[in-house]
């Protein structure tokens, strides 16, 4: 019923269609293949019709369907016409695509307010919408960097980097290999498991505690980077001294939220394990650290992302001539942006994959925490 | 006075520790550079004699730490803050895209997390989004933020300040979303009841409640400001700046300034740390928190 | 008076003092010249920032410069101060390397960002595979630093004769105990430090003719620089050069790159860094139009 | 003080409350779950109803539905012969939860003058109502204090002033006085009774302790669970006067024992 | 079931917990809290005496003192003639926390389990005795759930499983029944009597309910704040045997007004 009320999305779409359709044409005389009028009225009809379409409407899923099919067929004709026409676009083609734009939104809102009974339907959701969502991302800087003509070594356009990776895949899990299953992984396990080990240290030491917590506090919050060209001073070139940093890098987070998880567990729980007389380490594995797993997935969670920073910008300060954040900063000197581009997208890729792999961990073992239970982040 | 010995004994005891490792390390990573040294000079001092030279070179593998101690006394306090040999000036300069990338990061932070607490579009769709923008290695592409920057003509403190809202919006943010939901389920309802507004209920009910996740979020996002803009610095020719400072010291092998540039980012760290942490601690403490 | 924009390729050092002492000394403002000169850093390519409208002229190294040509970038070199290159390799006497046959199975220094070029060229003319192994040479992404050779990670290192060598001296090694493969002595040498603009802004008469002024300027600067070397690198040093004895002696050090300061290219050197480009397939066709000398000819006039 | 047993389908000009069939059924992730199902009653104005029942037999859940805090699944519910939502919008009921739910970051007094900022009265006004429901809750002199400074009991009676403050015709409370020891119990229930006296107001009380249930009502509604349904609704042949000793007269020994026994038949324990 | 008033000094074989001039300060950053003054209590083997006073008289503390959860600050304690500590370390008590204090990352079933774990028992031995107590506070059918599966009530009753199960002579029980409706209420108080019966183990029972502790105790307590100190120590002449309508009898009643007024001397409501 509510995806039946006019939306503002819908209705900007509108104006900009109009407004777009007295100032044709879409591409400017230099063009040397101009879009047909024909093309012209099919993209603005494909944005039109849905948009009055979704006011009518009266199923979420239906309107949504014709939303999708609108948003997505003007992009596509859109970015198809600039083909060969490269930096000739006028102001009426960002309008258009302004409103193929705004018409994604609507569909990505009508389809948020749906609510799926059976659970299928609800987890297909969960992925469709924030990938109409990242879709557009790449649709408008496609879009935008070839109709405005953006120069390739400023900005290359997604499809080009698309194709650069599909390219060079060799090159590409040759650094993956070096920077992530060597560098990342070996420092994130021994940089989280010698904070955590450290953090039990202090914690069944007082006087440690109390001596190296405000330290780490302090340490943790310092700029880490830094010490990258000395470890390479110190470690060499190989992967080891980008494994070194991302220790580093990852080790106080670690111990500062296990210090803090291992806090966690409540007074009553803990009374409750004196009045068995447990042991301390009874205490510590039947108890505490339970109590404090949200607290350690959190850094597991920071830690994912930090480690793969820490890596690539320690390959900035020397390295074998492999590894992501070698290639990234030579191949930018050799004008490859693309090449540059591709890396920083395989770099994202992986490092969402292991966010999420830390993420679906932390679901599975914190079932029992209120902030998984309720389902909200 | 008891307490406040009991937590500065453990401290500077640590610190002692540590720094007695370091002297020992040092030792260990520059004697094979003053063997060499030696031998080429065709000298074989004594241990002791060894030892000393060990921690007394001029551009050591490890300094000292009396050796970045003096030079970080003499750059801090001996010179003129307005030179470009006082780290003073460096810190100053950091510490400046620091603050603006910080204002502006927390500023997004908390626009986003608004935006995903109350539409529900954004909040499916964004956050997995914001997740991938963090593991993209910012240094990587700070240089062609400052290139593309400059060639629309905004240049100087800006360039590093973006960079520095870009590490700095994602704690706030996620912290942010945390708290504007953390009021129980109880307390909306209550408001619920009075059939309080959308905007009642979140001056009244969410931003009291997302305090302390804001300020705990904020010393994150300080800190990470601090790495963005010493990463703005890099690329961007070594002028200013902490950044600049190490990157000059890296290239002429000058450790004993870049350890004494590291040392400056630490103190300027902790100060906003510390600093966030106090204005935190007053704002609780204005809104009737419990004391500790 | 007319803004110009100079990107430098590096850090300011006195690598690049006679654009500084051509600032400091008025020679631009005797042009009618307003000029801004931006210092580079380890990540910033000129080239990008050309192409992005925030420079007018930049310094660049010929390899780069044409690899970005291929790339769509139309850069032009209008002149070129730096006649010879500064780049060379060295190796501790007392390390295994003494001789171009003893580089097989051995790791070598080298720096990237646009600046191993030569050092492939090289490597292809001496027909030493670059992947390792027992047969060819390993390679290092080498820090701008001489840390690799102290800490001994690399056999070889790339240096400049104007300034890394003399961080090697300043560590202790004296010149008797260093190798030294000089990429010019050795006839390998790719063109270093040309001025480049982008072609189609040349086409406007009004901005060769800046053009023409700034090389103008630039090369007095130069050639006022090489004679009053002290000078110059105060002046660099005023500028955010770091320590003022170490820019002296790399102030002497360029002098002898600069040869005599007309800014005029010489072909035959230019012929020779296109085909060995090609050879290594840096660049996949033989570049044209790639440099111009009407503006140093308009200059020296 | 009129009782009115639910009959039917008439719109009763006097009911506050009406509800029809009601039922509501929760989705969760294993399996629905039948909270409340065909309850018929209608509560008319200036009634004092107590619901008691078993735990987890919806009582809250009833409550929640008159708020407008969830929604029925079946049949219907009208509200001073509104619907649940609009009723909130006109704020048509103070609510005091289970909890006190009071925030943290306000004192006493300014958690009491919260429902009043919202509405929008003055200040003049907010202050004096505060001054008057803190008064009648006893807690005078603790206006500048925060939650944390006050007992569990304290904090209590902090909420039922907020919802008193707000002064609704309708009151809706959920075992407001769960968690007070039994003296200061005995007292807020003599103060509720003569403000229900004075105020006519209608107040719907959930409540676990069956003496007062008897003390309190004019109707005691027993539930039973699974779903939650009502299972018997005693009218209280008390007078309106109450003093606390009429707890040991006869008549209200058979009330509660009638209670307890309609409880009893609605658990599982027979012993 | 022998009944001792504390007599000052002696030792008594029999005495399991023994407070000679108890007291405890606590210091806190607005100056010090006076919990408790002066106690002297003898609690016998076998004893089942309850504690009641107003909120924040120091039941808990006393509790918690005797579970070496707090250390005295004047006075002394025995417990089982031994110091507390020593006493909790030999695993002599079981404490029944005022809030249910579950694992939520445990089973109902590995919660009751999780003191046999501690000390150590076979898993057979664990299995059985989880049952039983299970059995006895009617959750049979739960034991997979997740506390937060569960009503308040039933996360109680869980509870208060756990401390049976550890099967200590002396049970430390915190207002064991405050979340509990009267039904289920009544039928724990009877289990609870029985336990007691049939095991002769000695309970210290903290509650809000006059009626509740008349019915289970042996000896009432009776406590007043500021500081805490006993006021009164009421002997229960009611017959070990008793139906839950003994509640009606009048030597109960006459008991309870005796405990009634004993409270309300303590408490500031002079209506
Ligand atoms: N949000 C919810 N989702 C699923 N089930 C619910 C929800 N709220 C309540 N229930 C279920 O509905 C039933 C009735 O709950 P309700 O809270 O109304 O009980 P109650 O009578 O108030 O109990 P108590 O006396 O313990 O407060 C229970 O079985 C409960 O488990
Ligand atoms: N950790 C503590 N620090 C300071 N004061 C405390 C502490 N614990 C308890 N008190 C104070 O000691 C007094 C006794 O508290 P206690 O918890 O024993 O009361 P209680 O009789 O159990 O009350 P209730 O019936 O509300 O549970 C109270 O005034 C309380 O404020
Ligand atoms: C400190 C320092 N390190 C490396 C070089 C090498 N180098 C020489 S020229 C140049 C850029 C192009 O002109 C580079 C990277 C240098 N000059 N100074
Ligand atoms: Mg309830
Ligand atoms: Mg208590």
């Amino acid at each position: 019923m509510m995806n039946s009320k006019p939306s503002w999305q819908a209705g900007l779409a509108l104006v900009l269609c109009a407004v777009a359709m007295a100032t044709v044409p879409i591409l400017t005389a230099e063009a040397t293949a101009p879009m047909s009028s024909g093309m012209t009225s099919l993209v603005v009809g494909l944005i039109a019709l849905p948009a009055v379409a979704s006011f009518a409407m009266f199923s979420g899923l239906a309107s949504a369907a014709v939303l999708f099919v609108g948003a997505h067929g003007a992009a596509w004709l859109l970015i198809s016409g600039i083909a060969g026409n490269e930096g000739t676009a006028r102001m009426p083609y960002f309008l258009l695509l302004a409103a193929a734009w705004l018409l994604a939104w609507r569909c990505v809102a009508v389809l948020s307010a749906i609510r799926p009974v059976s659970t299928q339907v609800r987890t297909l959701l969960r992925l469709l919408i924030p990938a109409i969502f990242g879709a557009w991302i790449l649709i408008i800087w496609e879009a935008v960097t070839r109709g405005a003509g953006v120069p390739f070594i400023l900005l290359p356009p997604p499809s080009a980097i698309a194709a650069r990776i599909g390219n060079s895949l060799p090159i590409l899990l040759a650094d993956v290999r070096q920077t992530i299953f060597k560098a990342v992984l070996f420092g994130y396990i021994v940089g989280c498991a010698s904070g955590f080990a450290v953090a039990i240290l202090a914690d069944r030491v007082p006087f440690l505690r109390k001596g190296l917590l405000p330290i780490g506090n302090m340490v943790s919050a310092l700029p880490i980077i830094g010490v990258a060209p000395i470890m390479v001073i110190w470690f060499g070139f190989e992967w080891q001294s980008k494994a070194a940093v991302v220790i580093i890098m990852t080790f106080f987070p670690m111990l500062v939220n296990t210090v803090a998880g291992l806090a966690a567990s409540g007074h009553m729980e803990r009374d409750l394990m004196r009045t068995y007389a447990s042991n301390y380490w009874q205490t510590l594995f039947k108890l505490r650290l339970p109590a404090a797993a949200p607290f350690i997935f959190n850094a597991l969670k920071i830690n994912s992302t930090l480690a793969l920073i820490g890596a690539i910008v320690a390959e900035f300060f020397g390295t074998p001539i492999v590894g992501m954040g070698f290639r990234i900063s030579t191949e930018i000197g050799r004008m490859n942006v693309d090449m540059v581009w591709a890396e920083i997208a395989v770099a994202a890729l992986a490092g969402s994959v292991f966010y999420g792999v830390v993420a679906l961990i932390e679901r599975a073992t914190t079932f029992w925490h209120p902030s998984v239970r309720g389902g909200r982040a | 006075m008891d307490r406040l010995r009991d937590r500065i004994i453990p401290v500077i005891t640590i610190l002692l520790v540590i720094v007695a490792a370091w002297y020992a390390f040092a030792v260990y990573m520059n004697a094979p550079f003053q063997r060499d040294l030696d031998r080429r000079a065709g000298l074989t001092p004594g241990t002791v004699e060894f030892v000393g030279k060990t921690l007394s070179q001029p551009k050591p593998t490890m300094p000292a730490p009396h050796q970045v101690a003096q030079n970080f006394f003499e750059n801090t306090f001996l010179r003129k803050v307005t030179s470009a040999r006082s780290l003073v000036y460096h810190s100053w300069v950091t510490l400046s895209s620091t603050l603006l990338g910080f204002t502006f990061g927390t500023a997004l932070g908390i626009l986003i997390a608004v935006g995903i607490v109350h539409v529900i579009a954004l909040d499916r769709s964004l956050m997995p989004w914001i997740i991938a923008s963090q593991t993209i290695p910012i240094l990587a592409v700070a240089p062609m933020i400052i290139v593309v920057l400059a060639a629309i003509g905004i240049t100087g403190l800006i360039p590093k300040a973006l960079i520095s809202t870009y590490l700095s919006f994602f704690p706030v943010a996620v912290g942010m979303v945390k708290g504007l939901r953390s009021p129980d389920l109880m307390h909306l309802d209550l408001m619920h009841t009075y059939n309080a507004s959308a905007s009642q209920t979140f001056w009244k009910l969410r931003v009291p409640a997302s305090v302390p996740f804001l300020f705990a979020s904020m010393k994150v996002a300080v800190a990470a400001s601090l790495v963005g803009a010493i990463v703005g610095e890099l690329p961007t020719g070594a002028v200013a700046g902490i950044g600049a400072k190490l990157l000059a010291g890296s290239y002429y092998s000058q450790t004993i300034d870049m350890w004494a540039a590291l040392v400056a980012g630490s103190v300027v760290a902790a100060m906003l740390v510390v600093l966030v942490g106090i204005v935190g601690k007053v704002v609780e403490r204005s809104m009737g928190g419990r004391p500790a | 008076a007319d803004k110009v924009t100079l990107q430098l390729k590096w850090v300011t050092q006195s690598q690049f003092a006679g654009y500084y002492v051509a600032k400091e000394k008025g020679f631009y403002g005797e042009e009618n010249l307003d000029v801004d000169i931006k210092p580079g850093g380890p990540d910033i390519a000129p080239e990008q920032v050309i192409a992005g409208g925030g420079a007018d002229v930049i310094v660049d190294w010929m390899g780069g410069a044409l690899a970005a040509r291929e790339k769509g970038v139309g850069l032009v070199n209008i002149a070129q101060p730096y006649k010879k290159a500064g780049m060379e390799l060295v190796c501790p006497k007392d390390g295994p390397v003494k001789t171009e046959a003893d580089f097989k199975g051995k790791t070598l220094g080298v720096w990237f960002f646009g600046n191993e070029y030569p050092f492939f060229a090289w490597m292809n003319k001496l027909g030493l595979p670059t992947e390792g192994g027992a047969d060819g040479v390993t390679v290092l992404k080498q820090s701008f630093d001489v840390q690799p050779l102290i800490q001994k990670q690399a056999d070889c290192i790339s240096v400049m004769t104007y300034n890394e060598y003399w961080q090697l001296i300043d560590a202790g090694f004296k010149p008797e105990e260093l190798t030294v493969f000089n990429y010019t002595e050795m006839g390998n040498d790719l063109l270093e430090d040309g001025l480049y603009a982008m072609e189609d802004k040349l086409k406007d008469p009004a901005f060769e003719d800046k053009m023409v002024r700034f090389v103008r300027a630039s090369m007095k600067g130069w050639k006022y620089a090489v004679d009053n070397p002290d000078e110059a690198a105060g002046i660099v040093v005023d500028n955010g050069g770091q320590d003022e004895n170490h820019q002296k002696r790399m102030m002497g050090e360029v002098a002898k790159l600069i040869d005599n300061a007309d800014g005029k290219l010489i072909e035959a050197a230019y012929k020779r860094t296109a085909e060995a480009l090609l050879a290594q397939k840096i660049i996949t066709k033989e570049p044209s139009g790639a440099w111009t000398s009407t503006i140093t000819d308009k200059a020296i006039k | 003080m009129t009782v009115n047993q639910a009959t039917a389908t008439s719109v009763d000009q006097n009911a506050v409350v009406e509800a029809r069939k009601l039922g509501l059924t929760f989705q969760t992730n294993d399996g629905p779950v039948r909270a409340l199902a065909d309850v018929d009653l209608t509560i008319n104005k200036g009634e004092f109803v107590s619901f008691i029942g078993p735990s987890g037999c919806g009582k809250t859940t009833f409550l929640r539905v008159i708020a407008d805090l969830e929604q029925p699944t079946e049949g219907k519910i009208s509200i001073n012969g509104m619907t649940p939502e609009q009723a909130r919008e006109a704020r048509a009921y103070g609510y005091v939860f289970q909890a006190a739910a009071l925030f943290p970051w306000r004192t006493i007094e300014s958690n009491v003058g919260l429902p009043l900022e919202i509405i929008g009265l003055s200040k003049a006004e907010q202050q004096e109502r505060i001054k008057r429901t803190m008064d009648l809750v006893n807690l005078s002199g603790f206006e500048k204090k925060y939650p944390w400074q006050l007992s569990g009991g304290m904090q209590q009676r902090a909420s039922i002033a907020r919802a008193l403050a707000f002064d609704a015709d309708l009151l809706l409370m959920d075992e407001p006085f769960g968690a007070l020891d039994e003296i200061v119990r005995d007292h807020l229930n003599e103060q509720l009774l003569r403000l229900w006296r004075q105020t006519n107001k209608t107040i719907c009380f959930v409540t676990h302790s069956i003496p007062e249930a008897v003390y309190l009502s004019t109707r005691i509604v027993v539930m039973s669970p699974r779903p939650g349904r009502v299972t018997d609704v005693i009218e209280s042949t008390l007078p309106t006067e109450r003093p606390l000793d009429i707890r040991e007269s006869p008549e209200f020994l058979a009330i509660a024992a009638r209670v307890r026994d309609g409880l009893r038949a609605g658990h599982s324990y027979e012993d």
